[in-house]
């Protein structure tokens, strides 16, 4: 399949008082054209890590990318000058939808200033580059195609009363209506992938609803493939094509939902689809807790809690390997052939 | 509490912190050792006429004052004053601060509303005016600058433990622990309190350096302990008449009131940085 | 059939509403008429979406707000106007746990005073008898000793909770209110305190007000559920029942939102439109009625009561 | 009006000067700028004002003689319109007048503004830093919107509003200041007046004094408010 983003190999560590965190361990990833995919994992595990990795984000001070690559369209982001990162793929090509959508819009300027700022320079019409930060004046001809392009995704969706929306300010809008926003925002640039960080987090069970409802519904009708992560296996499940599972700064198995839910075949997705509440009452935990990311477990992280555990575990991190239908897991004891 | 060491640890490896700890120590032990460290102990109340304004010299390190007396001596000597000022007024507006703070922070009402606006009535007004004022009313010597000081440098206190107070009642440990039946003095003093030390201390070094910076003010204007008591900011107000000639007589002053100044206010930083919960998470990496 | 534990009559919890002045400008009706009982031995779940007043409801139960109006019977008595210091006694038999029980810790105290403080406020018991309880309940919640010297943030999230609980329970409570207790919980996580509570409910003969927005979760926990939307309760009945086939529309609208693994996706027939009216200001009559499929112009008019219907009590006039 | 010339002038220096200073410390943390603003504002705080004016005078006035010692002017003032000499000066087209206030203010304006100078760049330096950890500046990098934009436009509005509220307490602070620099440098303003009536205990005088100085404090603590509605949108429909 060619990919449109695959990570390799990439490890990430923080500095923290007791000293470095090894938060992502030779991660791969991988993201089809028109595909979305769920990145799903406890907290902690590294998933946010990951897409702020992606989007080149990280926090400027603790994090550090301690090797791997990043290839977006065949380039190496990580390797490309980051001048050109920020002028031509972020925002433009990948875009981004935030977890807290209260928080993420600026409570001191309009919406309409906030979104046209973003189209001054991301907008698909703008050349590339865009006009001189601060100074730089907005062509007349493309501030209107763009309000255009403003107003009719706006509608799409669904917040009422575009124009007069515009004028407000962020906090004039409720949860639902600000991810409304997010969402538009990100689709604006007209991208080739989303990476939405636990979109829906924030939100009541009926908002979220109709928000999954949205934001399938247009990245599918786009074309966009959406980067997804969320610690709500329901909310994969209902949202994507293909979810890959994080533990411990290490992924473990990636396969298409259904596969992913119905043939689990890591140990830990096992656990972890097991401790979802059922409707019967009966309630599984994983034994034990996640480990520390300053000195976490060897081999595969895993193995302290598994029950499948051996010598080999402890030793070495099992290699990928792929079960049929594009089904792919790292273990060296994979549950094959049994249902969940 | 077992931090005590913990934070004197983690303040000598914050470089401006442990500065600040030297200068402060310095200073102590100026004043504590005055009379055994100044080469001329006598001569904060003797006068040697035919020695005045000589400049800096193996004799006089910092040269002499318009009465012949060595100004290095007299310095010291400033030093024990200083400290005084400082602890005592620092101390009382501690003691008349914290308690009104605390019970203006746990109570909600018109009595708390008031105590607080009492305060920000004070608060309005800049310390070195007000000070002024009371200092000059009550007539110039120590006892009334410490006063007038204290008068004036209380609702500092008062305000931060009350915002802080405030800020914890929304702590679930707190309202947890009211939630138990704890008794409100249970609760203030036991729960609240130990967790609001930290500001208070910081609050307390900073408003050392600010003490002795408006004491110093006063002194300059005069309204400091009378002559001849060797009071840094008087000192720099007789220098005057003999600039530019008598440089070392205005300059030396000056710099002790600064390095001794400086050094609680970086002690003060330092202990905020090493104190605050609020600044130390922001260190840890976030994970997610 | 036992006396209830726990009796609500018409609970009201009104805040009030003010502008920059401090006059007051409307009432936010955070609870609005609630009545309800609670057995002793069961779990009841509370659920609601964020606004809906449930925890406000806890927190009047639990005595850190004073009702506005109604009754709250606790044992038999009424509990909701008793002097700051007969309510402060209350608390020996009403618990409340909140979100994070391991943030009730005083970060300055080690675990052990933490524990003993309970029982020095309510009991007159030795240090040494004290001593022998702490570390009962202690193993009771499956922690050592050796954590009764240690800061809590010497300990883990899990077991912080776990001594969080372990104050709380000191006390020997009949009645705990758990609020939102799995709420930003790992789901693996959850299945573990999930087990506590139910260990601890069999060894300490624990009833339980469980609140919280995740049905899944009361699901398995409760045996019967409360559904609450803006201040009132709009079903109220057996959880299998309820689940089984909801009749208010909003327990169905609020059913069909949770993304289930392995049922259909909710993306493709959800059909609720719209958010919650601001509790500000609730709409005339039924206050779903804004969102609801099945308003009519009676629903505006008159605000629907709670009758009997299909084993359960539903407010709605087509339900 | 000589008191209001100089306190605004100093604020004017402060506040030109403070605010980029603090907003490039933090943007460039730990650089040497940082390492440099840090000691300058640590000592502008722990500096007596009036030492500082003195050092000030002896070190440009009577050494250097590129200021005079003291006093507001030289010869006559100009036409009286706004009662800034400055101004004055401007508005009437009389650029000697104009040089000379400015000479005698130089010194006076500096010592003054530099306490609260060394607050402004600490504050904004806090405040930028406080923004640039929020989210919405994550989302706008994460966007890639030009850094200069985010910066220079986005986190210093943010910043802007809390430091809008710390000029109310620099008024304090320069007023403070005021009478204190003014005994230095014989300003012929209402802190001269104040230490003078101090000096011959004329009891009322000091009275009026303290009672101007709390009433001028009060009033700008309200314009702060009024300005704090005007940075913050949020202030204004909630």
């Amino acid at each position: 399949m060619a990919e449109l983003l695959a990570v390799r190999g990439l490890r990430v560590e923080f500095a923290t008082d007791r000293g470095p965190a090894q938060v992502l361990d030779a991660i791969n990833l991988d993201v089809g054209p028109g595909e979305v995919v769920g990145l799903v994992g406890e907290s902690g595990c590294g998933k946010t890590t990951l897409a702020r990795a992606i989007l080149g984000v990280l926090p400027e001070g603790p994090a550090r990318i301690r090797g791997g690559e990043v290839r977006f369209k065949g380039t190496d982001l990580l390797r490309e000058d980051p001048a050109t990162v920020n002028d031509r793929v972020r925002g433009r090509a990948i875009t981004f939808i935030p977890q807290d959508p209260f928080t993420s819009f600026s409570p001191v300027f309009s919406v309409e200033t906030q979104i046209m700022d973003l189209m001054k320079w991301k907008s698909p019409r703008a050349t590339n580059g865009g006009p001189s930060p601060l100074l730089g004046r907005y062509p007349a001809a493309r501030y209107r195609a763009d309000r255009e392009a403003v107003l009719a995704t706006l509608r799409d969706v669904q917040i009422p009363e575009p124009a007069r929306a515009l004028r407000r300010l962020p906090h004039e809008f409720s949860g639902g209506q600000r991810q409304r926003l997010m969402i538009a925002m990100a689709l604006l640039p007209r991208p080739d992938l989303i990476i939405a960080d636990e979109p829906t987090t924030a939100l009541d069970v009926t908002i979220q609803a109709q928000i999954l409802k949205l934001l399938r519904a247009l990245v599918k009708e786009r074309g966009v493939s959406v980067l997804f992560t969320t610690h709500d296996l329901g909310t994969a499940h209902e949202i994507c094509d293909r979810v890959v599972v994080m533990y411990a700064g290490q992924e473990m198995e990636a396969a298409p939902t259904e596969a992913f839910f119905g043939r689990p075949a890591h140990p830990y997705t096992r656990s972890l689809l097991a401790s979802v509440p059922s409707a019967g009452g009966e309630i599984r935990d994983i034994p034990g807790e996640v480990p520390s990311l300053v000195a976490p477990p060897s081999g595969c992280r895993f193995h302290p809690r598994c029950e499948y555990a051996t010598a080999e575990c402890r030793e070495v991190r099992p290699a990928p390997s792929m079960l049929a239908g594009g089904h792919g897991v790292r273990c060296h004891h994979p549950i094959v052939g049994a249902d969940a | 509490m077992s931090s005590v060491s913990f934070v004197l640890a983690r303040l000598a490896r914050d470089r401006s912190a442990l500065v600040g700890l030297v200068l402060i120590a310095l200073l102590v032990l100026c004043a504590v050792l005055a009379p055994l460290l100044a080469t001329h102990p006598d001569d904060v109340f003797e006068l040697h006429p035919a020695e005045r304004l000589r400049a800096p010299s193996g004799a006089h390190w910092l040269g002499t004052d318009r009465m012949g007396a060595d100004v290095y001596s007299r310095l010291l000597f400033g030093a024990r004053i200083t400290i005084i000022i400082g602890i005592i007024a620092v101390g009382a507006s501690l003691a008349i601060g914290v308690p009104i703070g605390l019970v203006a922070g746990y109570y909600h009402g018109w009595p708390s509303d008031s105590l607080m606006r009492v305060s920000d009535i004070f608060l309005a007004v800049p310390q070195v005016v007000l000070a002024i004022a009371i200092a000059q009313t009550l007539g110039p010597s120590l006892p009334n600058v410490i006063l007038a000081l204290s008068v004036t440098y209380w609702p500092w206190f008062a305000r931060v433990v009350y915002a802080e107070t405030r800020a914890l009642q929304k702590e679930v440990f707190v309202e947890s622990t009211a939630a138990l039946g704890a008794s409100p003095w249970r609760l203030t003093v036991l729960h609240v309190l130990p967790n609001i030390a930290s500001p208070i201390i910081v609050r307390a070094s900073i408003g050392m350096g600010f003490t002795i910076l408006t004491a110093a003010a006063l002194g300059f204007l005069g309204l400091g302990p009378p002559p001849p008591t060797p009071e840094w900011g008087r000192t720099i107000a007789e220098s005057r008449e003999f600039l530019p000639d008598a440089w070392w007589y205005a300059a030396a002053p000056g710099l002790a009131i600064f390095l001794t100044v400086m050094g609680f206010n970086l002690l003060g930083d330092g202990l905020r940085d090493v104190l605050d919960p609020r600044l130390r998470r922001s260190r840890t990496a976030q994970d997610g | 059939m036992t006396p209830p534990l726990l009796e609500l009559a018409d609970l009201v919890r009104h805040f009030p509403l003010r502008n920059a002045f401090g006059h007051r400008v409307g009432w936010l009706r955070a609870v609005d008429g609630v009545s309800l009982a609670v057995h002793p031995g069961e779990t009841l779940g509370l659920v609601g979406e964020s606004g809906c007043g449930k925890s406000t409801l806890g927190k009047t139960v639990m005595g850190i707000y004073t009702p506005t109006a109604g009754d709250i019977r606790f044992a038999g008595r009424e509990i909701g106007r008793l002097a700051k210091r007969e309510r402060r006694a209350v608390a020996k038999d009403l618990q409340y746990v909140y979100q994070d029980p391991g943030a009730s810790l005083d970060p300055r105290w080690k675990v052990g005073p933490l524990l003993h403080e309970p029982l020095r406020i309510h009991t007159r018991l030795s240090r040494a008898e004290r001593e022998r309880e702490v570390r009962a309940i202690l193993a009771a919640v499956g922690l050592p000793d050796a954590h009764l010297d240690l800061y809590p943030h010497e300990l883990s999230g899990g077991q912080q909770r776990r001594v969080g609980l372990a104050r709380i329970l000191t006390l020997r409570p009949r009645l705990v209110i758990l609020d939102e207790p799995t709420s930003g919980l790992d789901v693996s996580v959850q299945a573990s305190v999930l087990k506590l509570f139910r260990s601890l409910q069999e060894t300490f003969a624990l009833t339980y007000v469980f609140i919280s927005h995740d049905l899944s979760v009361v699901r398995a926990m409760c045996a019967r559920i409360a559904v609450m939307y803006l201040g009132k309760i709009v079903e109220l009945g057996d959880t299998a029942a309820v689940f089984e086939k909801p009749r208010h529309p909003y327990t169905q609208s609020l059913l069909a939102a949770v993304p289930l693994i392995g049922a259909r996706r909710i993306s493709q027939d959800f059909r609720l439109e719209g958010e919650p009216p601001n509790p500000r200001d609730v709409p005339s009559g039924c206050r779903f009625r804004t969102r609801c499929p099945l308003a009519q112009a009676r629903c505006a008019e008159e605000e629907p009561a709670l009758r009997p219907l299909d084993g359960r009590t539903v407010a709605c006039h087509f339900a | 009006m000589a008191t209001i010339e100089l306190t605004v002038v100093a604020m004017i220096v402060s506040v030109l000067v403070g605010i980029p200073l603090g907003v490039l410390s933090a943007l460039w943390r730990n650089s040497l700028l940082d390492h440099t603003l840090r000691v300058v504002t640590v000592s502008g705080l722990a500096i007596a004002s009036f030492w500082l004016g003195i050092m000030l005078q002896l070190l440009f006035a009577m050494r250097l003689g590129w200021t005079p010692l003291n006093g507001r002017l030289q010869g006559f003032p100009p036409q009286s319109i706004t009662g800034f000499y400055l101004l004055d000066a401007a508005l009437t087209w009389d650029w000697a007048t104009f040089g000379t206030a400015l000479q005698h203010l130089a010194l006076p304006a500096a010592t003054l503004a530099f306490p609260a100078l060394a607050t402004l760049v600490r504050f904004t330096r806090a405040g930028v830093l406080d923004v640039m950890q929020s989210n919405f500046v994550l989302y706008e990098r994460a966007m890639g919107l030009p850094r200069p934009l985010i910066v220079w436009k986005y986190i210093l509005r943010s910043a802007l509003t809390s430091t809008v509220t710390q000029i109310g307490l620099l008024f304090g602070i320069l007023l403070a200041g005021a009478v204190v620099t003014e005994a230095v440098f014989d300003w012929p303003g209402i802190g001269t007046y104040a230490v003078n009536s101090i000096l011959r205990s004329d009891y009322n005088a000091v009275m009026g004094f303290t009672v101007w100085a709390g009433a001028i404090f009060i009033v700008v603590n309200l314009l702060v408010d009024v300005a704090q509605t005007l940075v913050d949108p949020r202030e204004r429909t909630t």
